[in-house]
């Protein structure tokens, strides 16, 4: 069983021998640590190509890309004709023929012009060719709700990537995470669809980003793909959240814990792969698990968490795995979406349903 | 499937095509020009010019149209809407697009076109809907026959094409106008939508406002095709280029590409040349990919002053009347001011009405919870506590 | 709660008062039936149009619309040029513009270039307008393997289409609900997506198209949109199905029976709207539940009735519920599609593995 | 970004268009014919006919490429092959992709381009290991830079892009030849891909072969342009029509794109005018939609016998040659013959090993259910049953 409840400080930074003249941490944004994540992968190897629509001089909508077409030039930061599907297409070959391309779609709904090319040759083309083939590419998408956006920028598009096999598909939800996850992604051989929540972009974090970028490169990063965290650690009952729900989870534990209630939380981080053990673990223990996300509910990647852990660890359950997730409805308008949203008191509802009297 | 019998083509199969049918499908060399950026009329043979009348008409519209771009800009400026995407600078284009429909027609508009939707008598505050987070449209696309502005690109086109293929197969005479930017082109719907047109021979007019930028990225790395105008003798259809700051270029155009769907001649494309004088939508920075001096080469052509001048130096448009557009104007810009400084009340229980005809038992189910939610939230726990409070102090 | 436990002959035939002069129910294979329910549907609302690639005068690759272009003319059964988003994107307008159009993807897989279509329009028109603009539009995708397909032909793409709101998706199992469904579904105001299980195509009973013809427009079917039916009594476990595995499943339930076992099996026939009625009054009663369905199990359909069943049934449940599904992996190759598909064996080791001595 | 400026071409945002650079990114007004159906040179300006020598050795392919279609069928006819789709009258197109391409290149065929992928080197045994139902693609694509045969139609034009661009960016010389039919020229990736090459200016041949049929679907129902060549201009690429059943002409057209290409002249687009002489695949009933005499037609045009004709006519082909070839092409018939009459080894163990590059342990699991399976299917319950038994009978 992997066990991965590494503090949040165990990525080579204060420990023992470190130097002593290192500078004190500084405070990044999700975003800045996504943006050096993609100039130090690209300043390490030539073969990655960050292209998409506004990515170059622009920097991104979201400025993700920011500085990376002056820094490393036109060739290897661009921008494309408007065209999702091109540029999936085209990061097809690139990767066939010796690149490790990054693309951004824009948005969430904007990737979906792209699903041909994701579903029948970027998941599959691999095994297609018996390995012959592999493709290192790393969809960037800037996913998910919670920045009062209009109708198709706030979709939870992961259920779509996580049930097509051949996808490794991650979403962090920290600044560390978003730093050595994109490196990791960019470093994998297989195709990584990499969700951004967007909500998240402009949270902040006390990191170096000098320093994780030497420990990523010194390879004392700790493995992220296929590994989730216990982002905060509890007795009474499990959280288990991935990306933009990891902060809501959090807020819900610590109001939990005033009512005297001991919550984990458990930080996915890789959809796909999926971390059986330390979500199996948790939920043996604590008896009762909730899974938070705000995709719709139906069909999505948080039925597939209820229905692992109910296989799993059905005798050690004191109550149905409960899910608070969007409602089955599309993503409402800016005014109306926090009715949507997937809420402190909408987790402690559940919570407190998990039958704590039985 | 009645597809097309494109006049003045053999069929391909037989290997032998002409240059001159070629050269009918192809756009001119030059954007068609009616009023020069001076206002002096220059002739062209293909396109008369339209009427004074009209003229005079359509530059009123301009007047109310740039009107809405100001006020929607301040508007956002003051927090009272989110995001607006400004057409300063292309309303002639708008203005053309609308007017040039009649009743039974249908206009397909983008999330840039709000001036168009409302010069076709859409209800601006209902337009706005959108754009103040209320809701995703708010307007009857079936009361003006306007579609919903679409956001996800090209996409739109495709239904224009089925809405005239539906009138078409019941004999109805509706014209379908549909809009685009010159982005847009690069997606495959594009060339779906224009290669379905044409196969059907069903009468839509493809109207491409190419304003030289897609966001940030410019017209150069989206195409290096002579025109995108050129794009339409690869399905079989004319193209033609218009100067799209001459409002009487595009009602000429427009009209005349309008005409010939009505007439049964099928679809056509038509490129108007203009340019995004703003940022792309107010939380776009247009200073990171443009200079100042790009879009200052520009302001010269702007499509009012030039109509404004050609129409006061044939005196059809006197000072009186002026005042009066000005006066119409300000009317419009205050019903905006005025209607998006109401709150609109929201339901949040409208948000499982619409998903389905009639509700699914797992909506039903949802809907309850959160109207549970927000009954408990509205009973105040202790007397001292109402509204929105969230459940940790609650309890 | 939705009850629905209609007997396989419930519609309308063999009811007292049937004329006694009625010819003879005759053998009708399932692409029969979906043949006789478009040709129905397009007699009864002109309205209705058909069309697609190939499925003008060759009549489709599987011959489901055979005859329609001859018998209702060329505009109202036609071929278009070759291009899926233009196919749903023509239909999205022609649905504004007061047509019935039910559109065929030639294959499973070739439905994905009309993704954006119907994730961000077919789906989400209706809601965006307020019910202003209703889409009555029918996907038809012949879908899912069992028929020696080579790749690209055989995905299982349910859950896609399920996992976003606004879509209705049904997939029907016997050749009586096949011409209902369709019907029903040509009938709904609300968009579609059709499942036709290949393998199923050639499938027969015993029915008489007229008579279901007239069983139907008399508005004498019972409604099937959102109901399951209970395809197979029992009492020991519930095998809970739909579409190309239910066959799978009754054969399973009928070898169980040899060992002793009374197994129920449910056919779902609607998977959204889903039908937790039946469900529930079923896994409530017996206990146990296994969930078969062909579509790779990873946030799939599979996931979400596991879910729901233990949110609902826990404390009626004697183990967890178990699901046998395709593998996380790309549909094989025609001959390895066997050692993928759900098949009798492996549902009953899900069975046996329900902790019978617990 | 290095956007492409084409000769001849100035920049679109100046309006100002010739009909001189129209007309050198049009297609010529016949598809370019150097050898007609009875064997004569017709010379074109243009395009020098390719050396005696070159012919020959091409035919020699035909004569292969021919025998491949007929066995082929024949395994589909034995219950050998599951599928095939033949390219049966379009081999002539078949061989010029194939051979007009240097070591360095790359080839993106489709699943009816199997005598392409073969005469570039791929082994045919490999070839069919996809239309034997063994595994989706039975061939190394570095080996002989073939990619493997795309179904879902048009995509792997965007992939030519991508190997192109890469290719560019590291300062080779490759060059990519991307194959599709007239049916995929509708799809969005067709022109997204399209445009991709032209904007980049990378070096790909989009090489359409027009059969004529998209399963049931003829031309007239895919498109109404001109001819499919004429969509080129639309990125700013020149189109050229060439008669698909000459093999001389589809040599020196073919081969001047790839020059051009490799010269940085960047991408072009070319129209074979073919026919697709037999039905879809063995599984299409083409009764249903075109008649006996529609294919007879084409009879005459025969590439095969066309090259012959012309090579016997000037002496280049011997009897002896003949003789060779037709034994050089029973070699190869007699190899897929034998390879296709052992059934392949297929451990359902490979289901789970490449769909990461290292199993996740969701795979790891269910490897092991599918190997415990059938190490238990595989030990007798009793000693009289053996083998595929099924569960029931096992107990
Ligand atoms: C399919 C899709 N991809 C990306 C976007 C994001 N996006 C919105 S507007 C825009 C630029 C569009 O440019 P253009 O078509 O020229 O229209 P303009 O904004 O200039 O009017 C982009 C990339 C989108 N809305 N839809
Ligand atoms: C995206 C997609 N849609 C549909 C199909 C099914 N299909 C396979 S071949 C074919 C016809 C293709 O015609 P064309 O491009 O002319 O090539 P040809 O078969 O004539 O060589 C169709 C519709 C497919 N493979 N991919
Ligand atoms: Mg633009
Ligand atoms: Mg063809």
């Amino acid at each position: 069983m992997t066990q991965t409840t590494e503090a949040p400080v165990a990525d080579g930074t204060g420990q023992p021998g470190a130097t002593p003249t290192r500078t004190a941490p500084t405070t990044s944004t999700f975003a800045k640590a996504l943006n050096a994540a993609l100039a130090d992968a690209m300043e390490t190897d030539p073969a990655v190509l960050m292209f998409g629509e506004d990515v170059g001089p622009l920097g991104g909508v979201f400025r993700i890309t920011d500085g990376l077409t002056a820094r490393f030039g036109e060739e290897r930061c661009f921008d494309t004709p408007l065209a999702e599907a091109g540029i999936m297409g085209m990061a097809v070959g690139m990767a066939m023929n010796g690149m490790r391309p990054v693309v951004e779609m824009q948005f969430d709904a904007f990737a979906y012009p792209a699903f041909e090319q994701v579903v029948s040759h970027v998941a599959k083309m691999p095994n297609r060719t018996k390995g012959r083939v592999r493709l290192p590419i790393v969809i960037r998408i800037p996913y998910a709700g919670g920045i009062g956006g209009v109708e198709h920028h706030c979709d939870s598009s992961e259920a779509y990537y996580a049930h097509t096999p051949g996808l490794t598909v991650l979403a962090p939800a920290t600044v560390r995470d978003a730093y050595f996850m994109l490196r990791e992604a960019i470093a994998s051989p297989d195709p990584v669809v990499f969700l951004e929540p967007k909500k998240l972009y402009w949270s902040k974090e006390e990191v170096d980003l000098a320093e994780l970028r030497r420990t990523f490169d010194d390879g004392e990063a700790p493995r992220r793909i296929g590994r989730a965290v216990v982002a905060r650690a509890g007795t009474d009952a499990t959280l288990i959240s991935y990306g933009p729900s990891v902060p809501t989870a959090l807020a819900a534990a610590a109001a939990a814990a005033e009512e005297g209630r001991s919550i984990e939380v458990i930080d996915l981080r890789s959809i796909v792969p999926f971390d059986d053990g330390t979500v199996t673990e948790s939920v043996r223990r604590t008896g009762r698990a909730v899974v938070v996300a705000e995709a719709p509910g139906f069909a999505s990647v948080a039925s597939e968490i209820v229905a692992r852990v109910q296989e799993r660890c059905f005798h050690s359950l004191a109550a149905p795995v409960l899910r608070v997730t969007g409602f089955d409805i599309p993503f409402p308008s800016p005014k109306l979406e926090h009715f949507y949203l997937p809420s402190v008191d909408r987790i402690l509802d559940a919570v407190d349903a998990l039958q704590w009297e039985a | 499937m009645s597809t097309a019998t494109n006049e003045g083509h053999e069929g391909v199969l037989d290997g032998v095509r002409t240059r001159t049918a070629d050269s009918a499908l192809l756009p001119s060399a030059q954007p068609v020009q009616l009023v020069d950026p001076e206002g002096r009329h220059t002739p062209d043979d293909r396109y008369p010019l339209p009427s004074g009348e009209e003229l005079l008409g359509a530059y009123g519209r301009l007047v109310s149209g740039r009107r809405i771009n100001d006020q929607a800009n301040a508007l956002v400026r003051q927090g009272r809407m989110a995001v607006y995407p400004s057409s300063h600078g292309q309303e002639a284009c708008q203005v053309a697009a609308a007017v040039v429909l009649g009743e039974e027609d249908w206009l397909f508009p983008t999330y840039r076109d709000t001036v168009a939707v409302v010069t076709r008598g859409v209800d601006p505050l209902e337009v706005f809907t959108l754009l103040r987070g209320d809701w995703h449209s708010g307007y009857d696309p079936y009361e003006h026959r306007v579609a919903t502005q679409a956001t996800p690109l090209a996409t739109q086109l495709l239904h224009a094409v089925g809405v005239a293929h539906a009138a078409k197969l019941r004999g109805e005479s509706t014209v379908v106008l549909a809009m685009c930017g010159d982005g847009a082109t690069s997606e495959g719907d594009f060339h779906e939508a224009l290669n379905f047109a044409a196969v059907f021979h069903v009468p839509v007019v493809f109207f491409i406002q190419n304003n030289e930028f897609a966001i940030s990225v410019p017209l150069t790395s989206q195409t290096v095709a002579p025109s995108l105008a050129h794009k339409a003798i690869g399905y079989g259809m004319p193209g033609e280029r218009v100067d799209g700051n001459d409002l009487a270029a595009l009602l000429a155009v427009l009209g005349s590409a309008v005409s010939r769907a009505r007439d049964g001649g099928g679809p056509s494309l038509v490129e108007a040349h203009t340019y995004r004088m703003q940022a792309h939508t107010n939380a776009d920075d247009a200073t990171r990919y443009r200079s100042a001096d790009d879009v200052e080469r520009w302001i010269p052509k702007d499509p009012l002053v030039r109509m404004r001048t050609y129409l006061k130096g044939l005196d059809l448009l006197t000072d009186e009347a002026e005042t009066e557009l000005a006066a119409a104007a300000d009317t419009i810009a205050s019903v905006i001011r005025k209607g998006l400084n109401t709150d609109a009340r929201i339901d949040p229980a409208e948000l499982f009405e619409y998903v389905y005809a009639e509700k699914t038992s797992q909506l039903r189910e949802q809907a309850e919870q959160l109207r549970e939610e927000l009954a408990r939230d509205a009973a105040p726990a202790d007397p001292g506590v109402t509204g929105n409070t969230t459940k940790e102090n609650q309890r």
